[in-house]
């Protein structure tokens, strides 16, 4: 045994003698608690509700109101994911490098950037929805279209990703900055190579984050993906996530089984994408 | 070199353009919603709209007194309870958890995010609603559980994952010579985290919180299954009440005409309402500023 | 299918406990629909919860009803909360709670064809005037022949025992139905059943909300709106619509409630708030 | 009787063997100067005195190290033990807060509440590292706007408010001028009478200047130990002579 | 003729004067040495003569740099500037990535992209810095996980990479033992040769070992500008003498 391994006794003494310290250590301890029991009641609860219900039935490919399969959702879903994201995040991003590394700091413009975007995330996903559906599924005539539905849920999830960029941005020592400055890189090749790649798991924190909304969102894609239950042909048809076949399963009390499994796939689905960003992510550090 | 200098210029533009996105889709959004809401406030009477307590759309009635009312007891009580949680938790995560169940707590956390909101709705239904009506009724508080402290732990619980995510990567980013610094001086583990990392850690703190103000705020379809959602003034916290989201959300699906209009002008008061706080967080950071 | 067997499996549990403790001095928990909606319009006319002032008719529900804007949490909360009442399409009516007879008369789709059950509004489908997608007609059509009204009235609804059988063109090519969630469970049957006639066509099924049924039929993004609610004047400038079936609608409890029979004039006296307890209702 | 003594102590970072058996007896009120090539686990031993290598993960350690005759890992309070043993590293490091709240950290943290008694501990703590009048003006102004020499001396004087025992000094003057750093030097002297002072240091005439006894490593291990005089006129072992006279690598 | 010639400078960080009419010629091919108290304004100067000063909000020139006659705000492109003007600063700043890729960041940004080319460069780079033996075996590890001083030398390596005209050193041998120390001055000194070399110290034994010419700052201004030599043996103004013979302060 090493002489610095710490045992619970010394640590339990320590805390004897600062009583402040233990409280907040307790105070952290009880809300870590209270989240992660939270956390597994909710999962509990839909695994519970929704296992049982699992029926090969319901991963068939095309949707009846007899099998009310998920396929077409589950397919729909990732579609709309990726789309999403892959207009949110560039934006989210490149605004975020604007705002921390280009635009000088006490900018009235990057305030009111600032401003807007964190009014963005307090607005109702449902006003997204009817505007959603009176911008680009009416003015631009995309119809009710998966396209609809992906510029919406991109707008939505901008400002988490632009913030949370931003955060990590601000976060990279400025001594990285100057290093690759001084060695005559570019302020664009000092972004993209050092600060970055040193910002990685900031942004993904916030992508993640994104990509949960988006997986989870209903109000907004209803009034502008639509709901057809198909995979779509294009980006131009309609269709409809698991989150919304969920909703419709469950509106009128008909499939309240099947919006159950729904949950449960939902689940597991946002565990895939999860660990495929991060596994994307630490492929791009490593780069 | 011509041609680097070329590029620069152009992504700089390009950043820009980004930059400007998200005003364009905020000025997007207003034109619609003041477009839409502007006209029926004045048809209504601004002082009518903002201040009537009797919600009777058949009767063209409209006044959303209440359900301002609602919206601030229920975000703030949401705020009190998973504000501190989130923090707490996330500094849990950030410097307290054993490294063999971080993988596992981390994935939950975010799994919480991905959660559809009717999820939560129903979570709450079946398990919080019959929860605080045993709470209520043995406090003879009454109501029936679908009530204002209802509808706040739920929020409290949805915006747990953007605060804990934002906050734990914003403190993991504080460099550790500050934790050193400070534990070095005789400070415990607990005073150097509270003190000096998670102060400096304050801008990402306050974002994490901004953004779970905003999610707390724009939630609807948890909110509507158990907040009872009467429109009428709040009556204590075992009672129900209705807020703004929900009064749009509710209604929207049969309105029309000036009803539908009286909704999108609660749209309009949300986003004010937004706005105002927004501001304010901005002018309470510029107050107290180190950096 | 049940609203979540392993549901009423708990509330089983619940009932077999509590059911000797089913105490009537609790105060009543009032469950309504939002305004504006079909249930509530129909609800409130029939039960005389609407009445006139000054020629304006009002909407006399208590402000302490809880409001929902959906069928399943009304199911949800009333099979959850002992004390509850509310309301719901019978089409969505399931064994997770209990259906009250009203004035001695079963909510049942013979008693309501018999006139005997009163309580029940219409499900519309509109049209564009000028409508022109062939494929959109013929449907209707099928819907409005003998085979359309049987796969009505097999779900629950009650369509129209004497209409003629379907004789279409079967003409083949994409229509979009699309509006109230109501009535989108019976016109999704509708549509399987019409695929199967007709095999060259296409409907997309598009479930939303009465109001944007009409609105996206009148600006054209639907072929054929649905709504659960009567047209606004507004909107039958503009649209022709026709009703589609009957849907009852049922006055509902929960389960460990002892009351199985209430009379209009009580359903009203709860609605309107006037009285607050069970005690007060079933004397 | 010696203040530290260090016992068979073996450092690994994970695989790496980072300390060698080292055996050394620090004595109170007396400069203790650590010299040796870059790499060699200056800094390394330095950190174990006040186990900040706790924080470090995959840092084992073997051996004892014993303060005032208490085994620091099993008899002492870590926090405690930190208070009594001060500790300034070698890139500075302020918090990001004023200058007054960084120097005031170390007593608040020790439960000193008292405005007027704040107020004093930190003009003397700023005082004794020389510093007191290039920022007296400037208490409230953030730590980080100071050049990099004035952010040291400002960690120094965060050190000495909270008034420890022995004090450990990572090159602490590595970013100094000359004038600040015969300050520091002077300080350190005059503490000496107080305190028992362990200092990392490349350069070799302050060590000369400044230390009573001088360590010499390499590699991990302690070559030789003894006092300074001794150490630079008449080193024991070939490799310190060769290494002092810059005959070395 | 003069590789840099600073006419008439002024800098004013916000409100701060931090600069005061500087004007120097610092010859080609030569090292020039910066000395004077700390935050009087060496690194400061340093800064501006690759314009690192332009990320520092408030920081505010006039006056002018001229690097062969050529106006450094003006004329030239601020990433070749910076390519021509390398610096290594005050405290070690890796990049958080391996060892290679540190030093090999500078070539890749200057268009050089064959491996067998950025390999020679790499390991010259890291010779001339005297770090290639400690971490030619762990090139592909990661930089952070280095030693202060190694750290510091392996910027030495990364600036040395690009090949650049001028080298700005501030304070490069501050967190270096002796060894190591007397390998860059060596270097240094055989750099001169092909580079024009400007080092900020706090050590005036440095100075006078390696410089050619001295410039010895005082608050902001150039108090005294000369050949090392006759700055330290025959100093003009009475307070450089103060400053070199430690009456000062
Ligand atoms: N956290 C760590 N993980 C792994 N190896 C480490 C760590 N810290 C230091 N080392 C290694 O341990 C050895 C001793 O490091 P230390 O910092 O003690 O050297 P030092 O003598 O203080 O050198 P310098 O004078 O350059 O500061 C070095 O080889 C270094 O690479
Ligand atoms: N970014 C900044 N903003 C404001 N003031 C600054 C900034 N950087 C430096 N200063 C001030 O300018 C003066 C000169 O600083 P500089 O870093 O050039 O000093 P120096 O001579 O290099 O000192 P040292 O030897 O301690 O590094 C100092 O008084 C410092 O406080
Ligand atoms: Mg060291
Ligand atoms: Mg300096
Ligand atoms: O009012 P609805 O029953 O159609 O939702």
């Amino acid at each position: 045994m090493s002489s610095n391994e710490v045992t619970w006794k010394d640590k339990l003494k320590a805390y004897t003698r600062t009583p402040g310290s233990l409280i907040v250590m307790l105070l952290v301890m009880l809300s870590a608690i209270v989240t992660f029991t939270v956390l597994i009641f909710l999962i509990v609860y839909v695994l519970v509700h929704g296992v049982p219900y699992l029926k090969p039935s319901i991963f068939s490919l095309h949707y009846t109101s007899e099998n009310a399969s998920l396929m077409p959702a589950l397919i729909n879903t990732v579609i709309m994911t990726l789309l999403s994201l892959l207009i949110a995040v560039p934006f989210g991003i490149f605004a975020a490098i604007f705002l921390v590394e280009y635009a000088k700091r006490g900018n009235k413009f990057v305030e009111v950037i600032r401003l807007t975007t964190e009014t963005l995330q307090g607005i109702p996903s449902i006003v997204y929805g009817l505007f959603g559906m009176l911008f680009f599924v009416n003015t631009c005539k995309w119809g009710f279209s998966i396209l609809a539905g992906a510029f919406t849920l991109a707008i939505m999830v901008l400002p988490l990703i632009m913030r949370s960029t931003e955060e990590a941005l601000k976060s990279v020592l400025d001594s990285y900055r100057e290093g690759s400055f001084g060695l005559g890189a570019g302020k664009l090749r000092t972004v993209f190579r050092i600060v970055l790649p040193s910002a990685i798991p900031g942004i993904l924190a916030g992508v993640i984050l994104a990509i949960g909304r988006i997986v989870g969102e209903t109000a907004a894609l209803i009034y502008t993906a639509g709901t057809v239950a198909k995979v779509p042909e294009n980006v131009l048809s309609s269709g409809r996530t698991l989150a919304v076949h969920m909703y419709n399963l469950s509106s009128e009390g008909l499939y309240m089984n099947q919006a159950y499994a729904t949950a449960v796939v939902l689940l597991v689905l946002v565990v895939v994408i999860n660990t495929l960003s991060g596994m994307i992510a630490k492929r791009i550090t490593k780069a | 070199m011509k041609s680097k200098a070329w590029t620069e210029k152009f992504m700089q533009g390009v950043f820009a353009v980004a930059a400007c996105a998200s005003v364009l889709a905020v000025a997007l959004i207003c034109i619609f919603l003041f477009a839409n809401g502007i006209p029926a406030m004045s048809k209504i009477g601004f002082g009518e709209f903002l201040t009537g307590e009797l919600w009777k759309p058949k009767n063209d009635i409209y006044g959303i007194f209440p359900m301002i009312i609602g919206s601030l007891y229920v975000t703030a009580g949401a705020i009190i309870i998973g504000v501190p949680i989130g923090i707490l938790t996330a500094v849990f995560m950030a410097f307290y958890c054993p490294k063999a169940i971080y993988k596992p707590l981390k994935m939950a956390t975010e799994l919480l995010a991905g959660i559809p909101s009717i999820v939560y709705g129903f979570f709450g239904l079946v398990v919080l609603v019959p929860w605080v009506r045993e709470i209520g009724r043995t406090l003879h508080r009454g109501g029936n559980g679908s009530s204002m402290i209802t509808a706040s732990i739920l929020l409290g619980m949805m915006i747990l994952p953007t605060i804990i995510g934002l906050t734990e990567s914003s403190l993991r980013a504080v460099p550790t010579q500050y934790y050193e610094g400070a534990v070095a001086l005789g400070g415990t583990h607990e005073r150097a985290i509270f003190t000096v990392v998670l102060p400096a850690a304050k801008s990402g703190v306050v974002a994490a919180i901004v953004l779970g103000i905003g999610r707390a705020i724009g939630e609807t379809m948890a909110v509507i299954m158990v907040a009872g959602n009467q429109p009428r003034m709040p009556e204590g916290i075992f009672r129900g009440v209705r807020t703004l989201t929900a009064n749009i959300v509710i209604e929207m699906g049969y309105a029309s005409g000036l009803h539908r209009e009286a909704l999108i002008a609660t749209g309009v008061v949300l986003f004010v309402f937004i706005l105002l706080l927004n501001f304010c967080v901005a002018l309470l950071k510029r107050g107290k500023n180190y950096e | 299918v049940g609203c979540g067997s392993s549901d009423s499996a708990s509330s089983d549990e619940k009932s077999s406990k509590s059911e000797s403790d089913w105490d009537s001095s609790n105060d009543i928990t009032i469950v309504s629909r939002e305004d504006g909606s079909g249930t509530r319009g129909a609800f409130i006319e029939l039960f005389g919860i609407e009445e006139k002032k000054d020629g304006e008719k009002v909407d006399m529900t208590t402000d302490d009803a809880q409001i929902t804007n959906s069928t399943s949490v009304m199911l949800t909360t009333v099979a959850g909360d002992d004390y509850a009442i509310g309301y719901v399409s019978l089409g969505s009516l399931n064994d997770t709670v209990k259906a009250l007879k009203i004035d001695g008369e079963e909510a049942s789709e013979q008693n309501i064809k018999d006139g005997k059950y009163k309580i029940c509004r219409p499900f519309n489908i509109a049209t564009k005037k000028g409508e022109d997608n062939e494929v959109a007609k013929d449907f209707i059509a099928y819907i409005m022949s003998k085979e359309g009204q049987q796969v009505i009235s097999d779900n629950g609804y009650i369509g129209d025992d004497s209409a003629e059988a379907y004789a279409g063109s079967k003409p083949s090519g994409k229509a979009v139905v699309g509006g109230s969630s109501s009535v989108s469970p019976v016109m999704e049957k509708l549509i399987e059943a019409y695929k199967k006639v007709n095999t060259g066509a296409e409907i997309e099924l598009q479930t939303t909300d009465s109001t944007t049924g009409m609105t996206s039929a009148i600006d054209g993004s639907y072929d054929i709106g649905m709504a659960s609610r009567e047209l606004q004047d507004e909107e039958k400038d503009k649209l022709d619509s026709q009703v589609i079936a009957t849907d009852g609608i049922a006055v509902i409890v929960n389960k460990n409630n002892t009351t199985d029979e209430l009379s209009s004039d009580q359903v009203k006296t709860i609605y309107t708030g006037d009285a607050t307890t069970w005690d007060e209702v079933v004397k | 009787m010696s203040k530290i003594s260090i016992k068979n102590m073996e450092l690994h970072y994970g695989d790496f063997h980072a300390l060698k058996n080292v055996n050394l007896e620090i004595e109170a009120n007396k400069i203790t100067a650590f010299i040796g090539p870059s790499g060699c686990g200056k800094s390394t031993l330095l950190k174990s005195i006040n186990r900040m290598n706790d924080l470090i993960e995959g840092c084992r350690i073997d051996g004892q190290i014993l303060l005032d005759g208490q085994d620091i890992f099993h008899d002492i309070d870590v926090n405690l033990l930190r208070k009594r043993v001060g500790m300034v590293f070698q890139k500075p490091n302020p918090f990001p807060m004023s200058i007054y709240d960084n120097v005031a950290y170390g007593p608040r943290t020790h439960g000193i509440r008292s405005k007027a008694k704040l107020d004093d501990l930190v003009e003397k703590s700023l005082r004794d590292a020389a510093i007191w009048n290039e920022c007296k003006d400037r208490l409230k102004t953030s730590a980080l706007g100071m050049s990099g020499g004035q952010q040291q001396r400002l960690c120094i004087a965060r050190a000495l408010a909270v008034q420890p025992e022995v004090l450990l000094m990572d090159e602490p003057t590595s970013a100094l001028d000359p004038i600040s750093t015969s300050k520091i030097e002077d300080l350190a002297m005059e503490l000496k009478k107080d305190y028992t002072i362990v200092m990392v240091t490349h350069n070799m005439q302050q060590a000369v200047r400044v230390s009573d006894n001088t360590a010499f490593f390499l590699l991990g291990e302690v070559i030789e130990y003894n006092e300074t005089e001794k150490l630079f006129s008449i080193p024991a072992d070939k490799r310190t002579e060769d290494y002092i006279t810059g005959r070395f690598g």
